[in-house]
Protein backbone atom coordinates (compact mmCIF):
# COMPACT_ATOMS: atom_id res chain seq x y z
CA UNK A 1 0.00 0.00 0.00
CA UNK A 2 3.08 2.54 -0.16
CA UNK A 3 1.82 3.80 -3.38
CA UNK A 4 -1.56 5.14 -2.00
CA UNK A 5 -1.90 8.36 -1.44
CA UNK A 6 -4.75 7.06 1.55
CA UNK A 7 -3.24 4.41 3.85
CA UNK A 8 -5.36 1.93 4.97
CA UNK A 9 -5.05 -0.46 8.29
CA UNK A 10 -7.43 -2.81 9.66
CA UNK A 11 -6.58 -3.93 13.41
CA UNK A 12 -7.53 -5.10 17.01
CA UNK A 13 -4.93 -2.59 18.17
CA UNK A 14 -5.87 0.98 19.16
CA UNK A 15 -3.91 3.95 17.66
CA UNK A 16 -2.79 7.52 18.55
CA UNK A 17 -4.75 9.45 16.36
CA UNK A 18 -2.45 12.56 17.09
CA UNK A 19 0.71 10.74 16.26
CA UNK A 20 -1.27 9.68 12.80
CA UNK A 21 -2.18 13.27 12.04
CA UNK A 22 1.02 14.25 12.64
CA UNK A 23 2.76 12.16 10.07
CA UNK A 24 0.72 13.75 7.35
CA UNK A 25 2.37 16.73 7.78
CA UNK A 26 5.45 17.39 5.74
CA UNK A 27 7.29 19.05 2.84
CA UNK A 28 5.58 22.52 3.68
CA UNK A 29 3.00 21.63 1.26
CA UNK A 30 0.38 20.51 3.88
CA UNK A 31 -1.95 23.30 4.75
CA UNK A 32 -4.83 21.48 6.39
CA UNK A 33 -5.32 17.96 8.38
CA UNK A 34 -9.06 16.79 8.91
CA UNK A 35 -9.84 13.77 11.21
CA UNK A 36 -12.70 11.63 12.30
CA UNK A 37 -13.19 8.90 14.89
CA UNK A 38 -15.59 7.29 15.69
CA UNK A 39 -16.24 6.12 19.49
CA UNK A 40 -18.07 2.92 20.68
CA UNK A 41 -21.08 4.86 22.29
CA UNK A 42 -23.20 3.13 25.48
CA UNK A 43 -23.54 2.61 29.07
CA UNK A 44 -20.16 2.13 31.38
CA UNK A 45 -19.03 -1.92 31.00
CA UNK A 46 -20.72 -2.41 27.62
CA UNK A 47 -18.89 -4.05 25.02
CA UNK A 48 -19.02 -3.52 21.51
CA UNK A 49 -17.78 -6.54 19.60
CA UNK A 50 -16.90 -5.66 15.76
CA UNK A 51 -16.90 -8.86 13.02
CA UNK A 52 -15.45 -8.40 9.84
CA UNK A 53 -15.04 -10.31 6.80
CA UNK A 54 -10.77 -10.51 6.16
CA UNK A 55 -9.91 -10.01 2.88
CA UNK A 56 -12.72 -8.24 1.56
CA UNK A 57 -12.24 -5.69 4.23
CA UNK A 58 -8.91 -4.77 3.25
CA UNK A 59 -10.14 -4.95 -0.18
CA UNK A 60 -12.99 -2.70 0.10
CA UNK A 61 -11.27 0.08 2.36
CA UNK A 62 -8.58 0.15 -0.46
CA UNK A 63 -11.10 0.54 -2.82
CA UNK A 64 -12.68 3.99 -0.95
CA UNK A 65 -9.33 4.81 -0.33
CA UNK A 66 -8.47 5.14 -3.82
CA UNK A 67 -11.88 6.70 -5.16
CA UNK A 68 -11.55 9.78 -2.14
CA UNK A 69 -7.70 10.08 -3.71
CA UNK A 70 -9.09 10.42 -7.24
CA UNK A 71 -11.74 12.54 -6.44
CA UNK A 72 -10.30 15.65 -4.08
CA UNK A 73 -6.65 16.97 -4.19
CA UNK A 74 -4.93 15.74 -1.53
CA UNK A 75 -1.07 15.19 -0.39
CA UNK A 76 -2.22 11.96 2.28
CA UNK A 77 -4.59 10.19 4.46
CA UNK A 78 -4.62 7.09 6.91
CA UNK A 79 -7.67 4.85 7.29
CA UNK A 80 -8.09 2.58 10.55
CA UNK A 81 -10.84 0.56 11.18
CA UNK A 82 -10.78 -1.47 13.94
CA UNK A 83 -12.03 -5.03 14.75
CA UNK A 84 -12.82 -7.23 18.37
CA UNK A 85 -13.76 -6.44 21.25
CA UNK A 86 -14.10 -2.41 22.06
CA UNK A 87 -15.56 -1.46 25.94
CA UNK A 88 -17.53 2.26 25.69
CA UNK A 89 -15.68 5.31 24.29
CA UNK A 90 -12.67 3.31 22.85
CA UNK A 91 -11.99 4.79 19.02
CA UNK A 92 -13.77 2.23 16.37
CA UNK A 93 -12.38 3.92 13.13
CA UNK A 94 -9.94 6.99 12.74
CA UNK A 95 -9.88 8.79 8.68
CA UNK A 96 -7.53 11.49 8.63
CA UNK A 97 -6.83 13.61 5.45
CA UNK A 98 -4.29 15.89 4.57
CA UNK A 99 -4.57 18.35 1.96
CA UNK A 100 -3.28 22.12 0.91
CA UNK A 101 -6.57 23.57 1.24
CA UNK A 102 -8.91 22.46 4.28
CA UNK A 103 -12.01 22.21 1.53
CA UNK A 104 -10.53 19.01 -0.12
CA UNK A 105 -9.82 17.37 3.19
CA UNK A 106 -13.33 18.13 4.79
CA UNK A 107 -14.87 16.63 1.72
CA UNK A 108 -12.73 13.33 1.63
CA UNK A 109 -12.99 12.87 5.06
CA UNK A 110 -16.56 12.65 5.15
CA UNK A 111 -16.75 10.88 2.10
CA UNK A 112 -14.42 7.80 3.58
CA UNK A 113 -16.41 7.45 6.52
CA UNK A 114 -19.78 7.83 4.62
CA UNK A 115 -18.72 5.41 2.34
CA UNK A 116 -17.24 2.99 4.84
CA UNK A 117 -20.35 3.12 6.59
CA UNK A 118 -22.31 1.30 3.73
CA UNK A 119 -19.39 -0.76 2.28
CA UNK A 120 -16.99 -1.73 4.55
CA UNK A 121 -17.96 -5.14 5.90
CA UNK A 122 -18.18 -5.08 9.59
CA UNK A 123 -21.41 -6.01 12.05
CA UNK A 124 -21.73 -4.32 15.34
CA UNK A 125 -22.94 -6.50 18.21
CA UNK A 126 -24.10 -4.79 21.38
CA UNK A 127 -24.42 -7.27 23.86
CA UNK A 128 -26.30 -10.55 22.60
CA UNK A 129 -27.62 -7.76 19.78
CA UNK A 130 -26.41 -7.87 16.45
CA UNK A 131 -26.88 -3.77 15.56
CA UNK A 132 -29.27 -3.04 12.53
CA UNK A 133 -27.73 -1.25 9.72
CA UNK A 134 -29.30 2.33 9.74
CA UNK A 135 -31.59 4.10 6.24
CA UNK A 136 -29.71 7.49 7.09
CA UNK A 137 -26.04 5.71 6.52
CA UNK A 138 -27.38 4.98 2.88
CA UNK A 139 -28.79 8.25 2.67
CA UNK A 140 -25.56 10.12 3.26
CA UNK A 141 -23.37 7.40 1.27
CA UNK A 142 -26.26 8.15 -1.49
CA UNK A 143 -25.45 11.79 -1.72
CA UNK A 144 -21.86 11.18 -2.87
CA UNK A 145 -22.86 9.34 -5.79
CA UNK B 1 -19.84 -26.62 -8.85
CA UNK B 2 -17.91 -26.00 -5.82
CA UNK B 3 -18.06 -22.78 -3.41
CA UNK B 4 -16.33 -21.79 -0.28
CA UNK B 5 -19.15 -20.32 1.92
CA UNK B 6 -18.73 -17.87 4.30
CA UNK B 7 -21.14 -16.22 6.99
CA UNK B 8 -21.35 -13.39 9.31
CA UNK B 9 -22.63 -11.44 12.16
CA UNK B 10 -26.17 -13.47 12.96
CA UNK B 11 -26.04 -15.42 9.92
CA UNK B 12 -23.30 -17.11 11.19
CA UNK B 13 -24.57 -17.77 14.62
CA UNK B 14 -28.12 -19.15 12.77
CA UNK B 15 -26.21 -21.34 11.12
CA UNK B 16 -23.81 -22.57 13.72
CA UNK B 17 -20.43 -22.25 11.52
CA UNK B 18 -18.78 -19.49 9.96
CA UNK B 19 -17.38 -20.96 7.24
CA UNK B 20 -17.57 -24.33 4.62
CA UNK B 21 -17.10 -25.51 1.19
CA UNK B 22 -19.66 -27.05 -0.42
CA UNK B 23 -21.04 -28.91 -4.07
CA UNK B 24 -23.75 -27.94 -5.72
CA UNK B 25 -25.54 -29.84 -8.44
CA UNK B 26 -25.60 -27.84 -11.98
CA UNK B 27 -28.92 -26.64 -11.98
CA UNK B 28 -27.51 -24.22 -9.35
CA UNK B 29 -25.97 -21.17 -11.10
CA UNK B 30 -26.67 -17.83 -9.21
CA UNK B 31 -26.50 -17.17 -5.87
CA UNK B 32 -30.44 -17.31 -5.35
CA UNK B 33 -30.04 -20.82 -6.57
CA UNK B 34 -27.55 -21.80 -3.86
CA UNK B 35 -29.80 -20.15 -1.66
CA UNK B 36 -32.51 -22.22 -2.05
CA UNK B 37 -30.38 -25.60 -2.46
CA UNK B 38 -28.94 -24.68 1.48
CA UNK B 39 -32.32 -24.41 2.84
CA UNK B 40 -33.68 -27.21 1.14
CA UNK B 41 -30.30 -29.39 3.14
CA UNK B 42 -31.24 -28.17 6.59
CA UNK B 43 -33.66 -26.46 8.42
CA UNK B 44 -31.21 -23.89 10.15
CA UNK B 45 -30.12 -22.39 6.78
CA UNK B 46 -34.12 -22.65 5.45
CA UNK B 47 -34.75 -20.12 8.84
CA UNK B 48 -31.69 -18.38 8.47
CA UNK B 49 -32.39 -17.58 4.20
CA UNK B 50 -36.37 -17.33 4.89
CA UNK B 51 -36.19 -13.61 4.34
CA UNK B 52 -33.17 -12.95 1.60
CA UNK B 53 -34.28 -8.56 1.76
CA UNK B 54 -32.50 -9.26 4.91
CA UNK B 55 -29.04 -11.00 3.52
CA UNK B 56 -26.71 -9.29 1.01
CA UNK B 57 -24.45 -11.69 -0.54
CA UNK B 58 -20.17 -10.90 -1.77
CA UNK B 59 -18.81 -13.02 -5.27
CA UNK B 60 -14.75 -13.19 -4.73
CA UNK B 61 -15.19 -10.42 -1.86
CA UNK B 62 -17.36 -7.69 -4.05
CA UNK B 63 -20.94 -7.13 -3.31
CA UNK B 64 -23.24 -8.93 -5.91
CA UNK B 65 -27.07 -9.11 -5.89
CA UNK B 66 -29.00 -12.57 -5.69
CA UNK B 67 -29.46 -13.23 -9.37
CA UNK B 68 -25.23 -12.87 -9.97
CA UNK B 69 -24.37 -16.32 -11.63
CA UNK B 70 -21.97 -18.02 -9.48
CA UNK B 71 -18.52 -19.40 -10.19
CA UNK B 72 -17.21 -23.16 -9.73
CA UNK B 73 -14.14 -22.50 -7.05
CA UNK B 74 -15.56 -18.92 -6.13
CA UNK B 75 -15.84 -17.59 -2.64
CA UNK B 76 -19.68 -16.34 -1.28
CA UNK B 77 -19.73 -14.32 1.56
CA UNK B 78 -23.91 -14.49 2.79
CA UNK B 79 -24.34 -11.80 5.85
CA UNK B 80 -26.49 -9.00 7.54
CA UNK B 81 -26.34 -5.38 5.91
CA UNK B 82 -22.95 -4.21 7.07
CA UNK B 83 -23.09 -1.90 10.27
CA UNK B 84 -19.23 -0.44 10.59
CA UNK B 85 -17.61 2.79 10.75
CA UNK C 1 -15.46 29.58 29.71
CA UNK C 2 -15.88 26.37 31.77
CA UNK C 3 -19.68 26.60 30.78
CA UNK C 4 -18.87 26.84 26.88
CA UNK C 5 -20.00 23.59 25.10
CA UNK C 6 -16.87 24.42 22.94
CA UNK C 7 -13.82 25.95 24.69
CA UNK C 8 -11.18 28.26 23.23
CA UNK C 9 -8.11 29.01 23.68
CA UNK C 10 -5.19 31.96 22.56
CA UNK C 11 -1.64 30.86 22.44
CA UNK C 12 1.65 30.95 21.32
CA UNK C 13 2.41 27.10 22.79
CA UNK C 14 2.19 24.06 20.60
CA UNK C 15 -0.63 21.77 20.94
CA UNK C 16 -1.06 18.35 21.54
CA UNK C 17 -4.36 17.97 19.15
CA UNK C 18 -4.70 13.90 19.82
CA UNK C 19 -4.96 14.47 23.81
CA UNK C 20 -6.93 17.03 23.25
CA UNK C 21 -9.58 15.13 20.72
CA UNK C 22 -9.60 12.05 23.25
CA UNK C 23 -10.75 14.54 26.13
CA UNK C 24 -13.33 14.93 24.62
CA UNK C 25 -14.76 11.93 24.42
CA UNK C 26 -16.66 10.20 27.56
CA UNK C 27 -20.02 9.40 29.08
CA UNK C 28 -20.65 6.91 26.19
CA UNK C 29 -22.93 9.50 24.75
CA UNK C 30 -19.93 11.17 21.91
CA UNK C 31 -20.12 9.02 18.61
CA UNK C 32 -17.77 10.94 16.44
CA UNK C 33 -15.29 13.59 16.80
CA UNK C 34 -13.74 15.70 14.18
CA UNK C 35 -10.56 17.65 14.10
CA UNK C 36 -8.90 20.44 11.86
CA UNK C 37 -5.88 21.71 11.93
CA UNK C 38 -4.48 24.14 9.98
CA UNK C 39 -0.38 23.81 9.27
CA UNK C 40 2.23 26.42 8.43
CA UNK C 41 3.21 25.96 4.21
CA UNK C 42 5.93 27.20 2.83
CA UNK C 43 10.27 26.57 2.05
CA UNK C 44 12.41 24.75 4.72
CA UNK C 45 13.10 27.35 7.17
CA UNK C 46 10.73 30.16 6.73
CA UNK C 47 9.05 31.15 9.82
CA UNK C 48 5.87 32.66 9.98
CA UNK C 49 5.00 35.80 11.98
CA UNK C 50 1.34 35.55 13.27
CA UNK C 51 0.05 38.90 15.39
CA UNK C 52 -3.30 39.40 16.88
CA UNK C 53 -5.71 41.45 18.68
CA UNK C 54 -5.38 40.62 22.52
CA UNK C 55 -9.26 41.01 23.73
CA UNK C 56 -10.76 40.62 20.73
CA UNK C 57 -9.50 37.45 19.44
CA UNK C 58 -10.66 35.60 22.34
CA UNK C 59 -14.38 38.00 22.04
CA UNK C 60 -14.82 37.10 18.45
CA UNK C 61 -13.43 33.08 18.79
CA UNK C 62 -16.02 32.68 21.76
CA UNK C 63 -18.66 34.29 19.69
CA UNK C 64 -18.34 31.72 16.76
CA UNK C 65 -17.72 28.87 19.01
CA UNK C 66 -21.15 30.16 20.42
CA UNK C 67 -22.86 30.11 17.55
CA UNK C 68 -21.65 26.88 16.27
CA UNK C 69 -22.45 25.24 19.67
CA UNK C 70 -26.14 26.58 18.97
CA UNK C 71 -26.65 25.27 14.94
CA UNK C 72 -25.34 21.91 15.72
CA UNK C 73 -26.01 19.06 18.56
CA UNK C 74 -22.96 18.73 20.18
CA UNK C 75 -21.38 17.66 23.20
CA UNK C 76 -18.17 19.26 23.94
CA UNK C 77 -15.48 21.04 21.21
CA UNK C 78 -12.61 23.03 21.50
CA UNK C 79 -10.52 25.99 19.37
CA UNK C 80 -7.32 26.91 20.01
CA UNK C 81 -5.53 29.39 17.95
CA UNK C 82 -1.67 30.30 18.45
CA UNK C 83 0.14 33.47 17.69
CA UNK C 84 3.75 34.14 17.58
CA UNK C 85 6.69 33.37 15.33
CA UNK C 86 5.74 29.54 13.67
CA UNK C 87 8.39 27.78 11.59
CA UNK C 88 6.89 25.59 8.77
CA UNK C 89 4.37 22.69 9.13
CA UNK C 90 3.75 23.79 12.50
CA UNK C 91 0.01 23.69 13.67
CA UNK C 92 -1.45 26.85 13.65
CA UNK C 93 -5.02 26.04 14.50
CA UNK C 94 -6.70 23.15 16.38
CA UNK C 95 -10.92 22.79 15.63
CA UNK C 96 -12.21 19.80 17.48
CA UNK C 97 -15.93 19.26 17.90
CA UNK C 98 -17.73 15.87 19.23
CA UNK C 99 -20.89 14.61 18.95
CA UNK C 100 -23.26 11.95 18.83
CA UNK C 101 -23.29 11.84 15.31
CA UNK C 102 -20.91 12.61 12.52
CA UNK C 103 -22.79 15.06 10.51
CA UNK C 104 -22.80 17.52 13.23
CA UNK C 105 -19.46 17.45 13.89
CA UNK C 106 -18.34 17.75 10.52
CA UNK C 107 -20.84 20.47 9.82
CA UNK C 108 -19.76 22.56 12.96
CA UNK C 109 -15.99 21.90 12.74
CA UNK C 110 -16.06 23.28 9.45
CA UNK C 111 -18.02 26.10 10.06
CA UNK C 112 -15.52 27.25 13.19
CA UNK C 113 -12.60 27.63 10.76
CA UNK C 114 -14.34 28.82 7.93
CA UNK C 115 -15.33 31.76 10.24
CA UNK C 116 -12.11 31.88 12.39
CA UNK C 117 -10.59 32.58 8.82
CA UNK C 118 -12.80 35.37 8.19
CA UNK C 119 -13.50 37.01 12.05
CA UNK C 120 -10.80 35.91 14.21
CA UNK C 121 -8.77 39.10 14.24
CA UNK C 122 -5.37 37.29 13.18
CA UNK C 123 -2.52 38.75 10.74
CA UNK C 124 0.01 36.44 8.96
CA UNK C 125 3.63 37.37 7.81
CA UNK C 126 5.85 35.34 6.04
CA UNK C 127 9.01 36.82 5.83
CA UNK C 128 8.83 40.69 5.34
CA UNK C 129 5.51 40.01 3.59
CA UNK C 130 1.64 40.33 4.94
CA UNK C 131 -0.18 37.69 3.68
CA UNK C 132 -3.33 39.04 1.69
CA UNK C 133 -6.91 37.93 3.15
CA UNK C 134 -7.87 35.93 0.31
CA UNK C 135 -11.65 35.75 -1.53
CA UNK C 136 -12.08 32.52 -1.14
CA UNK C 137 -12.67 32.45 2.58
CA UNK C 138 -15.15 35.10 2.51
CA UNK C 139 -16.62 32.83 0.11
CA UNK C 140 -16.42 29.81 2.06
CA UNK C 141 -18.28 31.91 5.36
CA UNK C 142 -20.62 33.59 3.37
CA UNK C 143 -21.99 29.96 2.51
CA UNK C 144 -23.04 29.88 6.14
CA UNK C 145 -25.02 32.50 6.42
CA UNK D 1 -13.15 63.38 22.39
CA UNK D 2 -10.70 60.62 23.44
CA UNK D 3 -9.82 56.81 21.66
CA UNK D 4 -7.45 54.40 22.44
CA UNK D 5 -6.17 53.47 18.85
CA UNK D 6 -4.85 50.05 18.06
CA UNK D 7 -3.07 49.28 15.37
CA UNK D 8 -2.01 46.22 13.59
CA UNK D 9 0.25 43.89 10.81
CA UNK D 10 1.10 46.75 7.80
CA UNK D 11 -0.50 49.39 9.03
CA UNK D 12 1.33 49.29 12.32
CA UNK D 13 4.55 49.15 10.91
CA UNK D 14 3.78 51.66 8.42
CA UNK D 15 2.58 53.97 11.24
CA UNK D 16 5.96 53.14 13.33
CA UNK D 17 3.80 52.47 16.48
CA UNK D 18 1.28 49.60 17.78
CA UNK D 19 -1.02 52.01 20.35
CA UNK D 20 -1.29 55.57 21.07
CA UNK D 21 -4.29 57.49 22.80
CA UNK D 22 -5.86 60.43 21.24
CA UNK D 23 -7.96 63.34 21.89
CA UNK D 24 -10.24 64.75 18.51
CA UNK D 25 -12.15 67.77 18.32
CA UNK D 26 -16.00 67.65 18.41
CA UNK D 27 -16.34 67.72 14.41
CA UNK D 28 -14.64 64.29 14.52
CA UNK D 29 -17.94 61.62 15.23
CA UNK D 30 -17.37 58.93 13.04
CA UNK D 31 -14.45 56.43 12.13
CA UNK D 32 -14.05 57.81 8.78
CA UNK D 33 -13.71 60.90 10.54
CA UNK D 34 -10.92 59.64 12.89
CA UNK D 35 -9.29 58.62 9.61
CA UNK D 36 -9.16 61.88 8.01
CA UNK D 37 -8.27 63.97 11.34
CA UNK D 38 -5.48 61.74 11.58
CA UNK D 39 -4.12 61.83 7.96
CA UNK D 40 -4.03 65.41 8.33
CA UNK D 41 -1.61 65.54 11.82
CA UNK D 42 1.20 63.16 9.68
CA UNK D 43 2.22 62.01 6.18
CA UNK D 44 2.55 58.47 7.70
CA UNK D 45 -1.04 58.12 8.60
CA UNK D 46 -1.70 60.01 5.15
CA UNK D 47 0.39 57.04 3.35
CA UNK D 48 -1.61 54.18 5.64
CA UNK D 49 -4.80 55.31 5.68
CA UNK D 50 -4.94 56.49 1.56
CA UNK D 51 -6.98 53.41 0.45
CA UNK D 52 -9.45 52.92 3.11
CA UNK D 53 -11.11 50.69 1.18
CA UNK D 54 -8.05 47.81 2.20
CA UNK D 55 -8.66 48.58 6.28
CA UNK D 56 -10.90 47.00 8.43
CA UNK D 57 -11.93 48.62 11.79
CA UNK D 58 -13.28 47.66 15.21
CA UNK D 59 -14.87 49.44 17.58
CA UNK D 60 -14.56 48.13 21.66
CA UNK D 61 -13.47 45.11 19.76
CA UNK D 62 -16.50 44.98 17.47
CA UNK D 63 -16.37 45.25 13.25
CA UNK D 64 -17.92 48.37 12.61
CA UNK D 65 -17.92 50.11 9.05
CA UNK D 66 -16.28 53.47 8.09
CA UNK D 67 -20.19 55.68 9.29
CA UNK D 68 -20.19 53.94 12.36
CA UNK D 69 -20.06 56.82 15.62
CA UNK D 70 -17.33 56.76 17.97
CA UNK D 71 -17.67 56.92 21.35
CA UNK D 72 -15.54 58.98 24.13
CA UNK D 73 -13.09 56.54 25.59
CA UNK D 74 -13.82 53.74 23.25
CA UNK D 75 -11.57 51.63 21.66
CA UNK D 76 -10.57 52.15 18.13
CA UNK D 77 -8.48 48.95 16.22
CA UNK D 78 -7.38 49.84 12.25
CA UNK D 79 -5.98 46.89 10.67
CA UNK D 80 -5.76 45.21 6.96
CA UNK D 81 -8.43 42.47 6.73
CA UNK D 82 -7.89 39.85 8.76
CA UNK D 83 -5.91 36.27 7.82
CA UNK D 84 -5.64 33.91 10.31
CA UNK D 85 -7.08 30.33 10.73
Amino acid sequence: MADRVIETRVQTAPFDAGAECAALVRDGIVGAVVSFTGHVRGSAGDVLELQHYPGMTEGQIAAIADEAARRWDLTGGLVIHRHGPLPVGAPIVLVAVASRHRGDAFRAAEFLIDWLKVKAPFWKKEGDRWVEAQAADDAAAAGWQ
Amino acid sequence: MQLRLLYFAWVREALGRGEEVRDFPSGVTTIADVLSALSQYDERYAGAFAAPERLRFALDQVYAGPETPIRDGGELGIFPPVTGG
